[in-house]
């Protein structure tokens, strides 16, 4: 590349090329020459007829038909209040504060959480020295007030599970396929 | 249904002329081929759109609405929705052009089918032997009140659209006419009947191709099909010379591309596609009305379906592109075909005495 | 893999080399207008301070020694000290010397924060100077529009970036007054 | 565009006195339009172009609409949380932008992840590359009206956001890079999937390449439109795809290789014209290549361990039990109160739309003095104002697209 003062600059860069020199990892695109626009156009008209005839589908037929996620997806969660030490490093850690400590009957501190602030990046759950933390994979759920996501103990130890609200829902699982994308198959024994 | 009830109530009651026919006409403006049927099929032709668009890019498309036979009644539910919302007339706006131009836009848009038969035995109310010409005159008017749509709105991005909407109109409707017009010198007829008696061996599209193509790429730039979506641009000018309309006034708005569609593929069904031969017609109210007029709306129905479906192929030109291909490449074609149908004539390869 | 890994190694090793040679000679064209020169090899970078008033002429220099774009121009408030850093990463996009960057620095006052601007010398730094602004108050003398960029217009108070511009924060860990 | 802007800048001060609709000496009546920032094609952020007739005589981009002040925020919380902060401004390529501010911290700490932790990031981030470019190019596609681009585009990023979900447990914002490695080892069938999803995009490429790049409406809208010459692109410090189209051969993942990059075997695409198009085609190239690499690095995966053997020691025993059952990472208590000594980092990524650069300043308590990150979409928004004048209103979403350019990574 031309650069002012071109030789300054060369040198320069050259004790750095001659130390370790970069790959030459380039390689130029030329533009197509592309057909008459007439056969571009008709091409065009058959790869949009090739998927009106044989169509590929990647959506899936959302609430009636709901993903089956890979266990270690990060869902809800909730606390085992026993196994809680309450050494407070969930408050600590957590990026958009929606951890926050208080004391139970017992003056145990005890996380609670807002599940308004939540983004489910899962440093609580992952600095937790005792595992005190259950997971799960739900992650559509849906409140009516505000204050319905801001829990007490009492409702943080609640299994998210109870109130899924994919509960009467086909399962689906996705399995990749080369033509297709994906495709979706319904979970057994569910 | 309609037909044998008024010839019953003219034989019982003895009504003239006069009043049979304006009973027929109204019927025939009203309900079938008129405003009705230009409901049905602008919405049916709505939900079409977007189921064949959605199987081209991955998806289910409309769904919700009448899950059982997938989302038909899609485009009713939008139309019941959109009578339902709230009008917004803007206060800057210049208030009677801006409510009157869109219903004003979709009377002139349908007023042709009054000239138009769409069967061998029910006349149109208004027969007239020129009335290809006159067709096109009034539906070329259509173009002018989404104009002052444009600038009644006072809105920049209307305002934008409306003069591009102008433009566009100057360059696209001059084609059309031509195109047309040298189908008129093929058959030697200006009169629908004879344009459509006249293709018995073969339909127009194959005796003048180029005026084919030329007028159907000019009825996809008028209804604003893909490429040629370009003055009501979303993503550069909101939606152009309707930016400011909601309720149902913006329905009505943006009914009218598909109003218009329907009226154009109308024209285009009769003058290249045959009418509705291979049926001749026949005696009494089925043979000679009603499946005559199912072979026009399903010819008609078919051009449609290729106009929505460019929606999945195309982008949208720009607006000097638009019109270079307008005056060189369509008007070219339009000016060959006109050319090619002189040959044909004065060659003497269609003779029709 | 195996094999790789001491050949890595030693190629740092040589890079490291070649960026000290290349500061000792940035070190001998900027005589005189550099404070300090140095490189680190950590993050790859020469770390070059100008005092104030030179800052325009080391430019004009490192441009001219190829370094044609400013990746960063940004301030760091040192409320302490009373000064504001102006730092700004420059790079290039010539072959060899795009393997680093140089980092020029200037200590602003931070009663009047001013520096000359570099909109002259590199373009692209024409919005950056303007963040700088707003976030700082650092006065880029002779930029040709200096407005905001980023924040909303009626925005009153304090230079956002600076440390006595402060946002509530909260103790984590302690126990608190449950929601409910 | 450039060497034009200085008589636009002329015209643009009789402008600024007469605001709207104004008229100036030449007596041209110039109409200000402002897209956005509620408009269909705008984005995040509000344009104000003047236009004259049809052309755009004057371009100002007012971006800043979504600042979240990443910078000032990072000051007052501990390095840990800043992960998942560097990754919402820039929510489509986040795993780059988390490397890079990754790669800082642990300059600054003086830990190197061990080898496969370094090829897991390099996939999760080719990734992401590949989904961001198919974002990229449904937005460009969507603005020039193509809507089968758009879904096609957001269609088939499922598929590596789900392969980033079987990789990591969530779908864009992974928070997966933690300093001195990985959170955890990817599943069995995770090669497998990859291979087939690689494919389907080969196939499916052909397929965009007839429908999208190669349709001569596209081909109209995007050829010679924002041609950005060679020296303009150096002198505005355009960076990414954006350069490389412009013919200058720039790429941090050669020049200043990171990770796994240095051994893995790909290319980087270069074109000369500059315009839209090429912008374009350079995006499509650069999705092969990435599959290459991710291929090559899923062939080179090295086995061992996914996190520094120093942090891997503070593992108490449940943890350990974890880790090397599930080959999950939990984190040791450290992780809560980072101190990296005194000093300065600096890193840079090659993230989808270019080169974002990440400064720490510490000094040695356990929250960054000062965080300094400017992201490719910041540096590629001064092109709003150089390149846009002198072209027509509707070649500004064609400009727009073709740029990639994503307000929120702008304002961060």
């Amino acid at each position: 590349m031309e650069v002012e003062g071109g030789d300054l600059g060369k040198n320069l860069g050259s004790i750095i090329e001659m130390a370790a020199p970069e790959k030459n990892r380039y390689y130029k695109v030329e533009i197509p020459k592309l057909g008459p626009a007439l056969l571009r156009n008709l091409e065009a008209l058959a790869t949009g007829a090739k998927y009106l005839v044989r169509p590929i589908r990647i959506t899936v037929d959302y609430p009636r038909q709901v993903l089956e996620q890979p266990p270690w997806y990060r869902g809800m969660f909730r606390l085992l209040e026993d196994v809680c030490i309450g050494c407070s490093l969930c408050d600590i850690i957590c990026p958009s504060d929606a951890i926050r400590m208080v004391l139970n009957p017992q003056k145990k501190k005890k996380p609670v959480i807002n599940w308004g602030r939540c983004i489910f990046c899962y440093y609580c759950v992952d600095i937790c020295p005792v595992e005190a933390f259950d997971t799960t994979t739900i992650h559509d759920m849906a409140y009516d007030r505000y204050e319905d996501m801001l829990t007490n103990i009492e409702e943080f130890t609640k299994d998210p599970r109870e109130r899924d609200p994919s509960k009467g829902a086909m399962r689906m699982k996705i399995r990749f396929d080369e033509r297709r994308g994906f495709i979706y198959e319904p979970v057994k024994g569910r | 249904m309609m037909l044998p009830l008024v010839m019953l109530l003219k034989e019982i009651l003895g009504f003239n002329d006069t009043i049979y026919r304006t009973v027929v006409g109204l019927g025939y403006m009203i309900i079938y081929p008129g405003l009705l049927l230009v409901v049905v099929i602008a919405a049916l032709m709505l939900w079409a759109e977007r189921k064949i668009v959605a199987l081209v890019q991955l998806r289910y498309g409309p769904l919700w609405v009448s899950r059982r036979i997938g989302g038909a009644l899609q485009g009713f539910a939008d139309l019941i929705r959109f009578s339902f919302q709230e009008v917004i007339i803007p206060r800057r706006s210049d208030v009677i052009p801006f409510l009157l131009s869109p219903g004003l836009a979709i009377l002139f848009s349908m007023l042709p089918i009054a000239f138009i038969p769409i069967s061998p035995s029910i006349h149109p109310p208004l027969y007239s032997d020129l009335a290809l010409l006159v067709v096109i005159a009034i539906i070329s008017l259509a173009p002018i009140f989404i104009v002052i749509m444009g600038w009644a709105s006072d809105n920049k991005f209307a305002f934008v659209g409306s003069l591009r909407e102008a433009l566009l109109i100057v360059s696209y409707e001059i084609p059309l006419i031509i195109s047309i017009i040298s189908m008129a010198v093929i058959y030697g007829s200006l009169d629908f009947y004879e344009i459509v008696e006249r293709q018995y061996m073969l339909p127009g599209m194959i005796l003048n191709p180029f005026a084919f193509i030329a007028s159907f790429i000019a009825v996809l730039r008028t209804t604003s099909r893909f490429p040629f979506e370009i003055s009501e641009a979303e993503t550069e000018i909101v939606a152009g010379p309707y930016t400011e309309y909601s309720g149902l006034m913006f329905g009505l708005s943006m009914g009218l591309a598909y109003i218009k569609l329907y009226v154009y593929t109308l024209i285009l069904s009769l003058v290249f596609l045959g009418g509705w031969l291979p049926l001749q017609g026949g005696e009494g109210f089925l043979l000679g009305f009603l499946a005559p007029s199912l072979v026009v709306i399903i010819k008609l129905s078919l051009l449609s379906l290729v106009a929505v479906f460019l929606r999945a192929i195309y982008g949208r030109y720009r607006l000097d592109q638009a019109i270079r291909l307008g005056w060189i490449y369509v008007l070219g074609l339009s000016i060959v075909s006109l050319i090619w149908s002189l040959a044909l004539v004065y060659g003497g390869w269609v003779r029709w005495r | 893999m195996a094999s790789q890994q001491p050949q890595a190694s030693q190629q740092r090793l040589a890079l490291g080399k070649a960026l000290e040679e290349l500061a000792t000679r940035l070190s001998e064209h900027l005589k005189g207008v550099a404070t300090k020169v140095e490189a680190d090899k950590r993050s790859m970078v020469i770390n070059i301070e100008v005092d104030r008033s030179r800052i325009l002429e080391a430019a004009k220099i490192l441009s001219s020694l190829g370094f044609d774009h400013v990746k960063s121009l940004t301030g760091v408030d040192y409320p302490d000290k009373g000064v504001i850093e102006l730092m700004v990463h420059i790079g290039s996009y010539s072959r060899g010397l795009r393997r680093i960057m140089a980092i020029l620095r200037s200590k602003l006052d931070r009663k009047d924060p001013r520096a000359p601007t570099l909109t002259q010398i590199w373009p692209s730094s024409e919005f950056q100077e303007r963040e700088a602004w707003e976030m700082f108050g650092i006065v880029f003398e002779g930029h040709p529009d200096l407005r905001r960029l980023l924040l909303p217009e009626e925005f009153e108070g304090l230079w956002p970036g600076r440390k006595d511009f402060e946002i509530p924060t909260r103790k984590a860990g302690e126990a608190e007054e449950p929601w409910k | 565009m450039v060497a034009s802007s200085i008589a636009i800048e002329e015209i643009s001060k009789e402008l600024i006195q007469t605001r709207d609709l104004g008229v100036t000496e030449e007596g041209e009546r110039l109409v200000e339009l402002q897209i956005g920032p509620t408009h269909p094609g705008s984005g995040h952020m509000r344009i104000r172009v003047w236009v004259d007739g049809d052309i755009i005589v004057r371009c100002d981009p007012d971006i800043g609409f979504v600042f979240r002040t990443i910078e000032k925020l990072s000051e007052n919380r501990i390095y840990m949380k800043t992960i998942p902060l560097v990754e919402r401004p820039s929510l489509l390529d986040t795993t780059p932008m988390t490397i890079g501010y990754i790669n800082a911290l642990e300059k600054l700490m003086g830990i190197e992840p061990p080898p496969r932790a370094k090829y897991l990031r390099t996939i999760l981030a080719e990734l992401t590359r590949i989904a961001s470019h198919l974002y990229g190019i449904g937005i460009l596609a969507i603005f020039l009206g193509h809507s089968t681009g758009f879904m096609w585009g957001f269609g088939d990023r499922e598929l590596f956001v789900e392969l980033a979900n079987q990789l990591s447990g969530a779908r864009i914002t992974y928070a997966y890079v933690v300093p001195g490695g990985v959170r955890r080892d990817m599943p069995q069938s995770f090669p497998d999937n990859v291979e087939k999803a690689l494919r389907y995009m080969e196939r499916r490429l052909k397929d965009w390449y007839k429908i999208f790049l190669n349709n001569p409406v596209i081909e109209d809208r995007l050829r010679e439109v924002g041609v950005l010459r060679k020296n303009d692109a150096v002198k505005l410090g355009i960076t990414g795809p954006n350069l490389r189209a412009s013919g200058v051969d720039f790429d941090v993942r050669v020049a200043d290789p990171y990770e796994a990059y240095d051994e893995l075997d790909f290319m980087v695409p270069v074109a000369e014209e500059g315009d839209a198009y090429a912008r374009t085609l350079v995006r499509f190239e650069e999705i092969k290549q990435s599959i290459n690499i991710i291929r090559d690095a899923l062939k080179k995966m090295p086995s061992g361990d996914i996190i520094h053997p120093q942090i891997a020691r503070m593992f108490n025993p449940l943890m350990k039990k974890i880790y090397e059952e599930t080959r999950r990472v939990k984190f040791p208590g450290i992780f809560a109160s980072l101190k990296p000594p005194k000093g300065e980092a600096t890193a840079r990524v090659e993230a989808g739309r270019g080169e974002a650069l990440f400064h720490i300043v510490s000094d040695g308590s356990p929250r960054p003095y000062r965080f300094r990150w400017t992201t490719p979409s910041y540096r590629n928004v001064i092109l709003f104002k150089y390149m846009i004048p002198g072209h027509r209103l509707a070649d500004l979403p064609a400009i727009y697209g073709s740029l990639d350019y994503f307000p929120p990574e702008a304002d961060r």
